[in-house]
């Protein structure tokens, strides 16, 4: 369990035939491996890799945070969080939370795949606090095996594209990104993983080798280098051969669909 | 904080850990837990939550505890708004990502009334596991560079003398008492769980008294017949409550999913006015019912077995 | 695991309805209390504490190193060591070995009980080298164990009463009784456990409280003052008011020669 | 000696960790451990050794090997007498207290010819368990006061920075390594273990790789039912042997306990010269077999079917 749900609105970019969240969730999958394992959070993360694995990533192992090893979560059982019985249905295997988390430690898993409320340019994401921690305006619920999974895994995060969701610094660092950049995150204490792409209904996002700082890797159909830059908090380069994503395909969707027939994720 | 060994071994070799009859009923066992105690939940978020304990620890009037778990769902609420603890230690707290954030503990925390100690899962999970091997804190290499580190009492970093590396280490969690529902145990507290087991051998190992509760006393020759399927030993059960649907409604693995309407039901009372809701709530299904199979009947017999439905279903094909 | 096994010689005091072996466990037997948590290597050790549970101390529950709670071992199906399937009859619960050692550790063990090869005044064992550890006249089995119950628990240790095993000061410290006497224990990293009871065929020693040296706490059936002292290889105060013990009963022996029909570790 | 975290974790990314068949015989298991390799040994003395694939690693003439083990049996001597290994980090070692001090232990290390570096057995169990848990060290209680603790590399005292006490922290133990023989487990290698699971699951955890093998292999839809009941993940495997009776002359949990006359045969062979007794041995029982059938025939039908018979019986009222 890591963050809120990801509740978006209809996409800015104007493609009727899909919602921003089914957006977000191919997009998601799409950069899962065969072969991978994959540490999910519930929400986008486990829509997007069950598609993986009912399409280009059969052998793709899903961990969850409840201590549940290569599961198959059945269409239209969804599990409400990652602890609870339906995570495990035909599971290989099952251990504690605490082991699970320790298999993330020793290396075990390749990504790490969670939602966000907030991020910032160098990656580090808040669902601590909103405002002053001492005083927060909004208490959210916390970090969950967020941090965990933020400071030992490559990092895919997938959220809504908002101006207050991107800002240049996290009110509160629940789960740490690249820290202040460079190698500062190394420094920290945290030699291992970080973050490797952030998907938005807007395009997809990675991190400058040498800074650290978020940057495009690709924009989705339809939307313009001015528009993600109009939408984030921070002064985010989108280089001049910037890559456009391929729209959902049917089969996408239609797997999506399926997975969440009441549409709690992908509405 | 972290207690000294020989004041753990002294309150260890203080308890009977003989095999013994242990079973009693809810309130008898609700003596066992002072006001004040540092309380450990067993399960996660609603899955085999003792709920049947702690309704009756709110309904026994118990104050000023410092609940511990590895995350908090409603039970959290249900804990600031009775003043069972005002005072809570977890990695995440809300009733659930699909009810998103619980409007109690904001209003608790965000009023200053109530302190939400915030440690990663991790953490949680390996402060229990220091505590259950008797050391005084864990090594680990998480948390680091996060605001929650700094918040963290006690956590500190130091450079290993092995690797030079720079690691967390976290304090060992022995609580006074530690709340477990588990499926089946023994009238001696020998515990077998099904599916998932959270941290809640650890924490059993680890505090320095366990309160049971269990879906069904089973003999201990029922126990014997597969040792190896005993996850909580009897030497560390101080006492054994059956209560059937006692994490209800929470899960129960194998047994009973949680109980959904009845659960956006307490987000639908609690949404509006946090506070009110909350009261409302404890009022109607924690004081007013004569016993836990009123609580049951409160909730309502169709979701019990719609809930029972759903629960067994995870063994079929 | 913890030593070689005691292979006695017919008892020194002329007793010939019983074996020294069969002294040893009934003696040893009768220091467990009923209700007590001990942890027990095989041989003696086990052999003393069935017969405790069959006797005055039903509620004994006894912990094997292989990862054993609370067992009831079958007469005539003695294991041959406390990590084989024998040791789980109709136990109770079975963990890893490291967990079982973490329970010592964690402090829910009274008693730990095993054999001894050599002892000293101060309690410590040795079960690793005789002569010089660089350079060992005979390289034993090693601690096992016994280290981790004689640094964590009350210890009762069952051995042959002879001066080249109870001498001035062991060759190699396998496993800590009170190191160098007084609070050396405790400053050596122990401050928990430490020697309770030292139980051979010629009588019962305990450990003056202050300097913590090896003393007679009683004597059995026959044995003398002087016959003790001359057995032991250090100076070993016998208290001129010492109790003596009283002789094995029939029903004790009756039932370890039950226990042990093949006569493995009674002989 | 203890592996620095990017190293460690470098190792584990360079593995092919998915869900694959990896079934292959124990020849082809072999070609898997390099001569001069740190190899662990899952089981303990007599019960779940992983004889087959040492037998096959003998017959390989593999040299070099660093061994460890919880507790060493008989394997320990054959790794020595064979070559495989001349340098064992185990806490006790010697065929079993039943059948005294090893002799073939004793003749190589009182001649300087071989290594026996001893640790507690906890201590053996931490430093397994700091490598599967990726951290470089774990804090323990044991050991200190003893001559035990001067001559086991690595092992240093601290004072805890949260009660002063003194603590000792003893590296971790990651094998290149893990040779576990199961009763059963898929063709993916997930394992389920019955009984006694002595410190197998750390190892596993903890090894760089891990070779299993197995007294059956059954389908994964068979291990999907019980998931709560795998004990080694298939992710850390990295190659499954089906090998019926794979520790004879050894236990295995259920199926066979020891095969008490050829383990008696054994003690005879090496009491008086315990050089010439174990070369004997080898050649009988390891070199000469054309293969795992063999080596049990020459072990004696009767041997299996008594040690089969007993062992089934654990089971029985």
């Amino acid at each position: 369990m890591t963050t809120e749900p990801v509740r978006t609105a209809p996409p800015l970019a104007a493609v009727p035939a899909y919602t921003a969240s089914e957006l977000l969730a191919v997009m998601s999958a799409r950069l899962l491996k065969d072969g991978q394992t994959v540490f999910a959070g519930v929400g986008i993360p486990l829509l997007a890799a069950i598609l993986a694995q009912k399409t280009h990533a059969p052998g793709l192992t899903i961990l969850f945070e409840g201590g549940v090893i290569g599961p198959f979560v059945e269409a239209g059982k969804l599990p409400p969080s990652t602890n609870e019985q339906r995570c495990t249905r035909r599971a290989n295997m099952l251990v504690s939370i605490t082991e699970v988390l320790l298999m993330l430690q020793r290396g075990y898993v390749d990504v790490g795949f969670m939602g966000g409320a907030q991020i910032d340019r160098f990656g580090n994401l808040n669902s601590s606090f909103i405002g002053d921690a001492d005083n927060p305006k909004i208490r959210l619920p916390g970090t969950g095996g967020g941090n965990d999974i933020a400071s030992l895994a490559d990092m895919i995060v997938a959220m809504k594209h908002e101006k207050r969701r991107f800002v240049e610094k996290v009110d509160f660092i629940t789960s740490p990104g690249f820290v202040d950049g460079s190698d500062s995150r190394a420094r920290a204490g945290l030699p291992a993983g970080g973050m490797f792409r952030v998907v938005t209904d807007l395009g997809i996002m990675g991190f400058d080798e040498a800074t650290k700082a978020m940057t495009v890797v690709a924009l989705h159909p339809g939307v313009t280098p001015q528009a993600i830059k109009d939408n984030t908090g921070f002064e985010l380069p989108v280089p001049a051969d910037v890559a456009v994503t391929e729209v959902p395909g049917d089969v996408e969707l239609a797997i999506l669909r399926e997975l969440d027939p009441a549409r709690l994720y992908t509405a | 904080m972290t207690q000294s060994y020989l004041d753990l071994r002294q309150k260890t070799r203080e308890r009977d850990r003989s095999l013994r009859d242990k079973v009693m009923s809810l309130e008898e066992a609700a003596k066992l837990v002072p006001d004040g105690a540092s309380v450990a939940l067993g399960g996660c978020t609603a899955s085999r939550t003792p709920m049947a304990m702690l309704w009756a620890l709110i309904r026994a009037r118990k104050t000023g505890l410092t609940v511990s778990r590895s995350i908090m769902s409603t039970e959290g609420d249900l804990l600031y708004a009775s003043g069972l603890s005002r005072h809570i230690i977890t990695s995440w707290f809300s009733q659930g990502i699909v009810w998103g954030v619980s409007k109690v503990m904001r209003a608790y925390t965000e009023s200053h009334r109530a302190t939400f100690e915030e440690w990663s899962h991790m953490a949680m999970g390996l402060r229990y596991r220091a505590g259950a091997m008797g050391v005084p804190f864990m090594p680990m290499r998480s948390m680091m560079g996060s605001g929650v580190v700094d918040r963290a009492p006690g956590a500190r970093t130091m450079e290993c003398p092995f690797t030079g590396e720079t690691l967390l280490l976290v304090p060992a969690l022995n609580p006074d008492v530690a709340l477990i529902h588990v499926q089946r145990c023994d009238a001696y507290g020998n515990a077998q769980l099904d599916g998932l087991s959270f941290m809640d051998i650890d924490i059993a190992m680890a505090a320095n008294r366990v309160i049971l509760t269990t879906e069904r006393i089973v003999s201990n020759d029922q126990i014997r017949r597969h040792p190896d399927q005993t996850k909580i030993g009897f030497f560390t059960v101080d006492a054994v409550v059956e209560v059937p649907f006692g994490s209800a409604p929470h899960e129960c693995y194998g047994l009973y999913e949680p109980f959904y309407s009845h659960m956006d039901l307490y987000a639908q009372m609690t949404a509006k006015d946090p506070d009110k809701g909350a009261a409302e709530y404890l009022e109607r299904f924690h004081y007013e019912p004569k016993d836990w199979a009123d609580y049951l009947s409160r909730i309502g017999m169709a979701e019990l077995l719609d809930a029972q439905r759903r629960g067994s279903g995870i063994y079929d094909d």
